[in-house]
């Protein structure tokens, strides 16, 4: 299990890559589910530049850490990737990477979309966007 | 000892400020922090609250020592 | 949109590497939601040392490219990848690989599921296991 | 004209052939098929039945030049 905020941009599928040789137990998890979230260059209809990604480094670390113990446990995963970016982001880079192996599709599925709700609604980061005539708060993120 | 106070993101905006720190009295609740470090400004409806690093409420009691922080809804993922 | 029968061991993380480099718009797309299913070396509390898996050539590939169809039009997706092993496979290895792009979290998640079930419920498709003692048929797919 | 009979897996072990070719003649149906390619074994409940590479039932018309196949559950993903 492994839970890190990135500085700098990454490749979700070389990180999956590594994570797979360096941790895997080859022939033991049937099913990995994975979601890659990227920052698109529009939003609600506007060119979308930049971002920045604030975050509360002590209250987010923990609340990750506690949220990917519940997810391993619930589900009885084998294991568990959670990948998210902080500071500058730019349109086209990938803002979180979240990876769950299992036995079986149901429990990979159903983590995998958990973890993802709780960043989205719970965990706590904050986007800032660069517009081409200036910044705002994005307000909410919208419902899974 | 005192009480630590954070804002984040648009509410560091909102407030004019990334934190604050004030004097622990008996009885406090984080709805007091918020007053006493913004000058009476109105809590936003959509306001978050955490005491010591848990999300929490404004009557959450508060003491000597905790860290209490006010934040917008969360838009990470 | 790609659909594709692989008669060879392949990489998941390194097709989907390679396929967005060929067709990703960089910005355009805020999620991709991916599975990977994979052959265990154990099943219902047996021992698998292999596996076949038999296919009905031209009646998969047509419901493969008819089900990419249908996904890509229901969640009006930006591109799908599907890969499926046929053939002799060994435990650790991929069988079938789904990666959906779409703007938001939901069509993904909802699209890859969906491609999932049909594939173990619907699309031509057998597999053969090698036991320590013999062979036998999976007789069936469990519920997802 | 004829009809093209194909059998998968474990339908194949049971028929103990991979297909067969039979006579066309009006009104038969997939049911029919199976029974003049298997010298009258009973389908299997849990019988799969394509006709022309699409699913269809044991009730489907078939006629010449189609293609018909009988296989188990599929058991891919």
């Amino acid at each position: 299990m492994r839970v890190e905020l990135r500085q700098q941009p990454y490749d979700p599928w070389a990180e999956l890559s590594a994570h797979e040789r360096a941790h895997a137990v080859p022939g033991r998890s049937g099913a990995a589910a994975v979601f890659t979230g990227s920052m698109r260059d529009r939003n609600e209809g506007v060119t979308v530049t930049g971002m920045f990604l604030e975050h509360y480094p002590e209250m987010t670390e923990r609340h990750l850490r506690g949220l990917a113990q519940e997810a391993m446990s619930r589900w009885q995963l084998d294991d568990l990737l959670l990948l998210h970016r902080v500071g500058e982001v730019l349109p086209g880079q990938t803002i979180v990477l979240v990876a769950v192996w299992s036995a079986h599709r149901a429990a990979a599925f159903e983590a995998c979309r958990f973890l993802l709700e709780d960043l989205k609604h719970k965990t706590p980061f904050w986007k800032r966007e660069t517009l081409e005539d200036g910044e705002r708060w994005v307000e909410y993120n919208t419902p899974g | 000892m005192s009480i630590k106070v954070r804002f984040f993101a648009s509410i560091r905006d909102l407030t004019g400020r990334a934190g604050d720190e004030i004097e622990a009295r008996p009885g406090l609740v984080a709805r007091d922090v918020w007053r006493l470090s913004t000058d009476g400004l109105e809590p936003p409806p959509t306001l978050l609250v955490s005491v010591n690093l848990e999300f929490a409420d404004l009557d959450a009691p508060v003491g000597e020592g905790d860290e209490v922080a006010f934040m917008p809804p969360v838009t990470g993922g």
